[in-house]
């Protein structure tokens, strides 16, 4: 998997409070193709968030440290790079999705103004320019490509005014607006009710065929994973414990925590966890 | 559902009504939260409350608890009216919640003993006997009496809302409300709880009413179901037949959006009409239905 | 942010008490305050055994000592009737905190009540209670300072009453503000359905969740309450001469600016020096209360 | 154009004649307004808009001849129906210098004989009647008839001059400053080096007044500043500092009615433990007062009266001698509230008394509540430091206002001193026009206050004025602030 | 239509506050000891005179009745007739109000200017240098009494450096005379007087930097710690990952949200703002409204004392309606609510 557009490589970090250091990533690698799918999962604390801001360059580094590893993206590795170049790619060609789509959003900004600060700031990295009326064209633009029906009202709102899915709905839009490679998004949806989830799954997925983006989600919710991604890894105590295509992982889980993991997901069939498991193949 | 024992809980014809604020604090309007809701649970019985976000269902729970007064209709336990008694002490010996976040239902500035205690003081549980009460419940969730001392924020969310029920627990109610009481947490601490939750109701005779909207737990925790769709209760029913012959759009809609992790379940699962090539909101599918009531229900593929 | 920092279960814990007076004592600032504070209220009360001049603080003249500057002899110089000033600081010590106790131990507890009712219960309490406080919000303090300690004879007691008169404002304002942000907070739900007693609500529940609010405004009060009692006393309704009290030495050592200058100075000085004691205590005690917000 | 800049501590409260009270207001009234007669130094009488006057025997009868010439400053000529205008509207407003003529004048009381001669007929024989003439000065009727309003013309008169001054309203900020001009047609004239504008700066603070000396804008300061201020004006050179007695006495006001004042012996310790000598040396320069009258009143004072000792044996003598002796003594001092020297004195005689067995209180009231406990025999303090100058200039404005039972209940007579055989003197005084008569009824009045020990009489107020070396003319007058009529001071460079 | 009603309801509550706050300063006022009438007639008026006063001022009369008429007064906006000027109270009002006007305003401008970009500072600096020099600075500017650093100025920078005067609002004697709006600043501009201007602000300065002091320290402290509540907050971490530059990020997206503590606290400070520029005007022989006050309450003027308080109390309810108008400019959640977060 060595063409993958994001290949993590041995990540490690630790962080240090009140004098203790406590390693929290131990040597975490994965790859992310283009036009791919892939989902990381693991329960609460097992160090999601932490591989994500890592790669976004977000982690807060007195108290975080990278002890070793690399992230590669596009061949390069980005821990190593220039802080400018890297900079030129943050938001730009590679971009995330925020979990929580009640607090993602200013709430003091419309969405257009929010919108257009991020395009002007990010052209302005990658030495275009573009005049106002262009930039609110292109939020209008990509207000549309994900769906959003009326894209001037949204444009004109503040978030208090829009629905939870509407405002997760515009996260996906920010960080679609200068058309990356690269997507990360974090529990996307999870805050969300079932119906509009599905929705914004579906945008996702959608995206990912449509424009070819590489997408790295992260989640906890096994279901999620299975129903949208292609490949799967799962992490544990801040170790990648497994991973496969997203088919085998459900159909014959290697590792007992993977399993256990599994196991412990609600069916809507109403077999209990446990009887379930027995009825396996 | 079980004829063999009368209903603990009756829910008749309960309506809240909540002013609309307008901008700047002015009353620009009347939304109706709860629509004419009526249910019962029977003694023992888990009762599963589904629907959306803002569907209803905290309010309908508020209300039973008496942090709402009902616009109209009435709560009836063990027959009798205790719309009346609401927020009462008597009527918190009967029936307790355990609410949506485990985090910010216990004072931050309390101790896990000092808010267990609440209900023991109120209810005049004697005061030389209540440290050891507290670790019986604390024990009771399979938590260390030592975590008396300890801060909400020391806890994990796990240990917090057990220690939420715990405290719901103290006085030996009749019914628990539990408004969402795993969606903040992980799957598998939240299988962990729902176990214990499961467990206690046995131990203690206990009667539920569970309040989420992941469908797949209220699957396997809940006898019985209703669904509620703004306000009103658009199908409910025994949940094996609710899950798998569902009535109405809504709830198929519902059903049908659950990620699930196996072909079986997803062959459970209802197929809905894809609109404009997404997946409608409820909304949109039932405008859609009304228009064209006769039309089967084609199957996804 | 909270999960993650759950001790290990079986750690051995450390007394409560012990952990914050740990944390406490690891905060300079805090513990710069702490020492001002002590050291201010230790002076006062052995003010008789440590000054130079204690006989200073009566009716002595000395006409021959008067307005010298500090010396060896009179660290703080002499006032208009040659007394040592530094003398009366220390012995200043007593009146000023004695007036901020008082006041601030009266408002308080007046201002706390009436916020926690007015912001729980609502409706005709609220409006009523929060109408009277913005009333008396909008008397100029002087004002009404001036006009209570007019009516009853001028003396120290009712200078305090005076100032405490209005001094509850602020405090119901606070307290309100945060008490109806509470209201609505689960746990407050949690412990009415567990039948909680009203009383139980407010004190036990809201009430250490306004603790470390009224911590800190309590020790920015101090100093203010101090100035108050001084410009009371300027105008004759505060504490009557010769007892020294800061205020009143830097208003009427103001009368001999500039050349006299360390007659207003060194006292005004000293009230600058216990507020900032109070003040580096407060936010010292505020980051102790803050349980939530350990970084 | 010789400009006197003048610093003032207190702002002008009113310059309606028939209003002006205060020691700031008689400031701009005299300037503004002329009256029928002035007041020189020594107390005598001077012409002024009438050029004599005539007394009948029972003197109930007084007639003054206006000054042919006399013109107000809009030019129109003063008559003697001004003259009545001015006398009738003072009692029907009923305020400020009204009160002298209570029980003297009524309506009706002042007739014009001819356009030049008024004649004053009063309703009793009040000696001092004359005495009390500058006090009324005359408005030129025709202006304030134009502008009467619905309340006498007393809108218009609060910021608009209608009189015979010497001098005319420039401009008034209250709050700041007032600045008058010299009035070239002024019936009367000027002497030599005339001042041809006089401006009053309002503050009280000592460091504006040094630094408008430094910048040469001042002219003449306040008598009210700090030694301090009056040593570093002396140091710039420019100033010289002129320091006069007046007929201020300032008092400690026993009051006899309370305890342990009521005893004469406790009044005598008192009186024995006071060090006048420091108080004027060191706290609050003053001349001597041997007894309640200040010996400005040359005719009428008591010479033979000797001067107050300090001998705090003596006083313990008297203490043994009063009812209290053997035990603690409680007593109040009072004093007005932020007064720097007042607080001194306060503080000195604490010092005293507590060494003779007294038990001190002290109690500083602002102005307002001295006036307010004056009303009160209870509240009256024990002892109270207060200031009194005559509103008048005769002997009868020290005694009856402050010692007469008939005056109590105001902060000039917080002895509450009921003696009848005090009263009567006062009475008789008044009522007798011979002057001998009158002088010896003052002196043995002056001894039986003495006797009584009504006060401990401190001092008599010296001013201080820093004045630019060129000013001349500040003489202290016995009669209000007629000391600063800016026509008697003149300018003695080029 | 939403905001006409907002603002209705708003002024007819601060309407009952100011009738309150009129009831309560009347009875203060007829308690302060000291017969107004004899305070104004002087210590050798008789007591006939006094009565006769009393009567004029309706003083005799009961104080129900009493109120009733000052009600009426007010109500034709006539406050009635100072005892000590003898001007109406509305005059005197006016040419002092500009003067504490501008004091108030220069005030609020400093500590604004000054305190929150103090506070933006020291949050993202936070635990560094800057965060504890500030942290010092505010602590320090908040606790040092108003009239205590007034005096400390004038020492400073008119005694020892001569270089601001340290009394008074102009120069005496200077022929500048404000006509428009009261205010020497804008008129001397509006009047096209460079050199009243800067008079104006030298005299301007020390009083109000004694004034605003205070204000400072606290509007830095609490933008200091809003900002930092706000910096933890999802979406100032997302503009990070947007590649939002960090000054955009600091000045934009966590100012303006955490503006409304500031505000409010603003807003409350005012109260203890009038409080202190009594004593303030009082150092600085200011000839605002607060000296004007202190005088009359001394001489137990009731009109002028009433009309002060009136006044104050009318601008303090004024300008906590402002700050409220906005904090819901700056915050658009307190202008749309109904929804529930
Ligand atoms: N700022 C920090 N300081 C110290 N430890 C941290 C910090 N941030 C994260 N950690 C630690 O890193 C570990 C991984 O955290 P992370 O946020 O990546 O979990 P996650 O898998 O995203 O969990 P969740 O599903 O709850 O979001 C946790 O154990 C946490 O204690
Ligand atoms: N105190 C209140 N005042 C006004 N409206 C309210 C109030 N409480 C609830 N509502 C409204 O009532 C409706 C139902 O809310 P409720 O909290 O019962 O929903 P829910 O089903 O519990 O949703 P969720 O799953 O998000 O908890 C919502 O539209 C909500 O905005
Ligand atoms: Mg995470
Ligand atoms: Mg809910």
């Amino acid at each position: 998997m060595s063409d993958a557009l994001l290949s993590v490589r041995d990540l490690s970090v630790e962080f240090t409070t009140y004098g203790r250091t406590q390693p929290v990533l131990h040597g975490v690698s994965l790859d992310v193709p283009a036009r791919s799918h892939v989902a990381l999962v693991g329960e609460s604390g097992s160090g999601k968030t932490v591989t994500m801001k890592s790669i976004m360059g977000l982690l807060h580094m007195p108290p975080a440290s990278i002890s070793s590893g690399a992230i590669l993206y596009d061949g390069r590795d980005l821990l190593t790079m220039p802080r400018r170049e890297r900079l030129k790619l943050t938001g730009t060609d590679m971009s995330m999705v925020f979990q929580d789509p009640m607090s993602s959003l200013n709430p003091v900004f419309t969405i257009a103004d929010q919108m257009s600060t991020i395009l002007k700031y990010a052209d302005r990295r990658l030495g275009r320019s573009r005049s106002r009326r262009e930039r609110m064209q292109r939020v209008l633009e990509v207000l549309a490509q994900v769906r959003m029906r009326e894209p001037e009202r949204v444009a004109r709102s503040y978030p208090i005014m829009l629905s939870g899915g509407m405002r997760q709905r515009v996260l996906i839009a920010m960080a679609l607006l200068s058309e990356p490679r690269l997507l990360i998004a974090d529990e996307p949806g999870t805050a969300l009710d079932v119906t509009t989830q599905a929705q914004i799954l579906k945008l996702l997925k959608d995206l990912v065929e449509e424009r070819g983006l590489a997408l790295l989600m992260i989640t906890h919710n096994l279901g999620v994973v299975r129903e949208t991604s292609d490949y799967v890894y799962v992490m544990h105590k801040g170790v990648v414990v497994e991973e496969a295509p997203t088919a085998e992982l459900f159909a014959a889980p290697k590792v007992a925590y993977t399993r256990a993991l599994i196991d412990a997901v609600p069916r809507l069939t109403g077999a209990r966890p446990a009887e379930r498991t027995e009825a396996a193949p | 559902m079980n004829a063999r024992q009368s209903p603990l809980l009756e829910v008749v014809d309960l309506v809240k009504t909540f002013p609309i604020a307008g901008a700047f604090g002015g009353r620009a309007g009347e939304m109706t939260a709860v629509d004419h809701v009526s249910f019962s649970i029977r003694r023992g019985g888990v009762y599963g409350l589904a629907g959306e976000s803002g569907s209803g269902k905290s309010t309908i729970a508020r209300m039973i608890m008496g942090l709402f007064q009902p616009t109209g209709g009435d709560v009836l336990l063990s027959g009798a009216n205790i719309t009346g008694t609401l927020g009462t002490r008597a009527h918190s010996r009967q029936v307790q919640m355990v609410f949506q976040n485990p985090g910010s239902s216990l004072n931050p500035r309390r101790t896990i003993g000092q808010s267990i205690a609440v209900p023991l003081e109120a209810h005049g549980h004697p005061r030389a006997d209540r440290r050891r009460r507290i670790s019986e419940l604390l024990d009771m969730v399979q938590l260390p009496a030592s975590f008396a001392d300890r801060y909400p924020h020391e806890l994990s969310g796990g240990q917090k809302q057990r220690v939420a029920i715990a405290r719901a627990l103290a006085v030996a109610p009749q019914l628990v409300v539990l408004d969402e009481p795993t969606s903040a947490l992980d799957v598998s601490v939240q299988a962990r709880v729902i176990e214990l939750l499961t467990s206690l109701g046995r131990q203690l005779d206990l009667t539920y009413l569970f309040i989420s909207h992941d469908l797949s737990l209220m699957r396997n925790f809940a006898d019985e179901v209703g669904v509620l769709y703004r306000g009103r209760i658009v199908e409910s029913g025994p949940t094996a037949r609710v899950f798998e012959q569902p009535e109405h759009d809504y709830t198929r809609l519902l059903i049908a959006s659950v990620p699930v992790i196996s072909a079986e379940e997803e062959a459970l699962r209802p197929t809905i009409p894809l609109i404009d090539g997404e997946i409608p909101t409820a909304e949109k599918l039932l405008a859609l239905r009304e228009s064209q009531r006769a039309t089967e229900v084609p199957k996804r593929t | 942010m909270s999960d993650e920092l759950a001790l290990p279960e079986d750690a051995p814990r450390l007394s409560s008490a012990y952990q914050s007076w740990y944390r406490f004592s690891r905060n300079p600032t805090a513990m710069i305050g702490l020492v001002i504070v002590v050291a201010c209220v230790l002076a006062a009360l052995l003010a008789p055994w440590i000054t130079p001049y204690p006989d200073h603080v009566g009716a002595v003249v000395n006409f021959r000592a008067r307005h010298l500057p500090p010396s060896a002899d009179y660290w703080f110089g002499t006032d208009n009737v040659g007394r040592d000033i530094f003398t009366r600081v220390i012995f200043g010590f007593r009146v000023s905190l004695l007036l901020a106790v008082v006041v601030l131990g009266t408002a308080i507890p007046i201002g706390t009540v009436l916020g926690l009712t007015a912001g729980y219960f609502g409706g005709w309490v609220e409006i009523v209670i929060m109408r009277l406080t913005d009333i008396a919000l909008a008397i100029p303090p002087l004002v009404m300072a001036l006009a209570v300690a007019a009516v009853l004879s001028p003396d120290l007691v009712n200078s305090m009453l005076a100032i405490a008169a209005l001094w509850w404002t602020w405090h119901t304002r606070l307290i309100y503000s945060i008490t109806r942000q509470l209201r609505t907070r689960e746990f407050v739900e949690a412990a009415e359905t567990l039948g909680a007693s009203k009383f139980h609500i407010l004190f036990r529940e809201i009430l250490p969740n306004c603790v470390s609010a009224i911590a800190v405004k309590t020790s920015l009060d101090c100093g203010f309450v101090i100035l108050v009692g001084a410009s009371l006393s300027f105008l004759g309704l505060g504490i009557q001469p010769p007892t020294p009290d800061l205020g009143t030495m830097v208003a009427s050592g103001s009368a001999f600016l500039p050349d006299y200058w360390w007659e207003s100075v060194l006292p005004g000085c000293a009230i600058l020096f216990v507020a900032l004691g109070f003040n580096l205590l407060g936010d010292g005690l505020r980051d102790l209360y803050d349980v939530e917000n350990v970084r | 154009k010789t400009v006197v800049t003048m610093n003032t501590v207190q702002i002008f409260g009113t310059i309606d004649p028939a209003k002006i009270s205060d020691y700031t207001d008689y400031m701009a009234a005299v300037n503004l307004y002329d009256g029928l007669v002035n007041v020189d130094p020594a107390g005598n009488l001077v012409p002024e808009l009438a050029e004599s006057w005539t007394v009948s025997d029972d003197t109930r009868e007084v007639v003054f001849k206006l000054r042919a010439d006399a013109r107000f400053s809009d030019g129109t000529p003063v008559t003697a129906a001004d003259v009545v205008y001015s006398v009738e509207r003072l009692l029907r407003i009923n305020q400020g210098p009204a009160n002298l003529f209570a029980d003297v004048l009524k309506p009706g009381s002042v007739t014009a004989v001819d356009d030049h001669t008024v004649k004053f007929t009063l309703s009793k024989t009040f000696a001092p009647f004359l005495s009390t003439v500058p006090a009324i000065m005359v408005l030129n009727s025709k202006v304030v008839e134009a502008n009467l309003g619905d309340d006498d013309g007393q809108s218009y008169l609060a910021t608009h001059v209608a009189g015979a001054g010497a001098y005319t309203l420039t401009s008034w900020d209250r709050g700041s400053q007032m600045t008058i001009d010299r009035n070239p047609d002024y019936y009367k004239g000027f002497g030599p080096g005339p001042i041809d504008e006089v401006r009053w700066i309002i503050t009280n603070d000592e460091a504006t007044v040094r630094s408008l000396a430094a910048s040469g804008e001042l002219t003449m300061s306040s008598q009210y500043q700090s030694p301090e201020t009056y040593k570093a004006l002396e140091a710039m050179g420019r100033f010289k500092i002129v320091a006069e007695d007046t007929p201020t006495a300032f008092y400690l006001k026993l009051n006899s009615k309370v305890a342990p004042t009521d005893d004469i012996h406790i009044r005598k310790a008192i009186a024995l433990a006071t060090d006048y000598a420091t108080i004027r040396e060191v706290i609050v320069p003053g001349g001597e007062l041997n007894g309640p009258l200040p010996k400005n009143f040359a005719d009428f004072y008591a010479s033979d009266l000797p001067a107050p000792v300090y001998d705090i044996e003596a006083a313990k003598a008297e203490i043994a001698k009063s009812k209290y002796t053997g035990q603690k003594i409680p007593i109040v001092l009072g004093y007005v509230a932020g007064t720097k020297f007042e607080e001194e004195i306060s503080l000195l005689m604490q010092a005293n008394l507590e060494q003779i067995g007294f038990v001190v209180t002290q109690q500083a009231d602002p102005w307002n509540r001295i006036t307010e406990l004056a009303s009160k025999v209870e509240t009256s303090p024990a002892v109270n430091q207060i200031f009194f100058s005559p509103t008048y200039p005769s002997p009868d404005s020290m005694f009856f206002t402050q010692y007469h039972s008939k005056a109590a209940g105001t902060w000039s007579s917080m002895e509450w001193l009921q003696d009848p055989e005090v009263d009567k003197l006062i009475d008789d005084a008044r009522a007798t026009t011979d002057k001998a008569e009158q002088a010896a009824l003052y002196k043995t009045l002056q001894h039986r206050l003495v006797d009584l020990q009504a006060d401990v009489f401190l001092q008599t107020q010296t001013v201080q004025h820093a004045m630019d070396k060129c000013l001349d003319g500040f003489k202290a007058v016995p009669m209000q602030s007629f000391d600063y009529d800016f026509t008697k001071y003149s300018w003695t460079c080029q | 239509m939403e905001f006409l009603r907002f603002l209705l309801r708003r002024v007819l509550w601060s309407l009952l506050v100011l009738v309150g706050l009129s009831m309560v300063i009347f009875i203060i006022a007829r308690a302060v000891p000291g017969d107004p009438a004899r305070m104004a007639l002087g210590p050798t008026a008789t007591q006939e005179q006094v009565a006769d006063l009393q009567k004029k001022l309706g003083l005799d009369r009961p104080i129900v009745e009493q109120y009733g008429l000052f009600v009426v007064g007010l109500a034709h906006g006539d406050l009635g007739r100072s005892l000590l000027t003898e001007r109406p109270v509305n005059d005197d009002i006016r040419d002092t109000f500009a003067a504490t006007l501008e004091l108030v305003l220069a005030t609020i401008f400093i500590a604004v200017v000054c305190g929150v970009p103090l506070g933006v500072v020291a949050a993202y600096w936070k635990d560094r240098w800057p965060d504890n020099a500030v942290r010092l600075v505010a602590i320090f500017s908040a606790v040092t009494p108003s009239f205590f650093l007034a005096l400390l100025l004038q020492i400073l920078a008119g005694y020892v450096l001569h270089i601001l005067p340290t009394t008074g609002r102009l120069p005496p004697n200077f022929d500048f005379a404000p006509g428009y709006t009261g205010l020497v600043l804008v008129d001397s501009i509006i009047a096209g007087r460079p050199d009243a201007f800067l008079e104006g602000l030298r005299y301007l300065l020390l009083p109000a930097i004694s004034l605003a002091a205070a204000t400072m320290g606290q509007m830095a402290r609490i933008t200091r710690s809003s900002m930092i509540d706000v910096s933890s907050q999802d979406y100032i971490e997302a503009s990070r990952a947007f590649g939002v530059p960090e000054w955009v990020r600091v000045c934009k997206y966590m100012l303006r949200p955490s503006f409304v503590p500031p505000l409010t606290i603003l807003g409350l400070e005012f109260a203890s703002l009038i409080g202190n520029a009594f004593v303030v005007e009082l150092v600085f022989a200011w000839p605002g409204m607060a000296a004007y006050g202190i005088r009359t309450i001394l001489q137990k003027d009731l009109n002028a004392v009433m009309g002060v308080v009136m006044v104050s109390g009318v601008f303090f309810v004024l300008v906590n309606l402002v700050i409220d108008l906005l904090v819901g400019l700056v915050d658009p959640r307190v202008r749309i609510r109904g929804s529930r977060q």
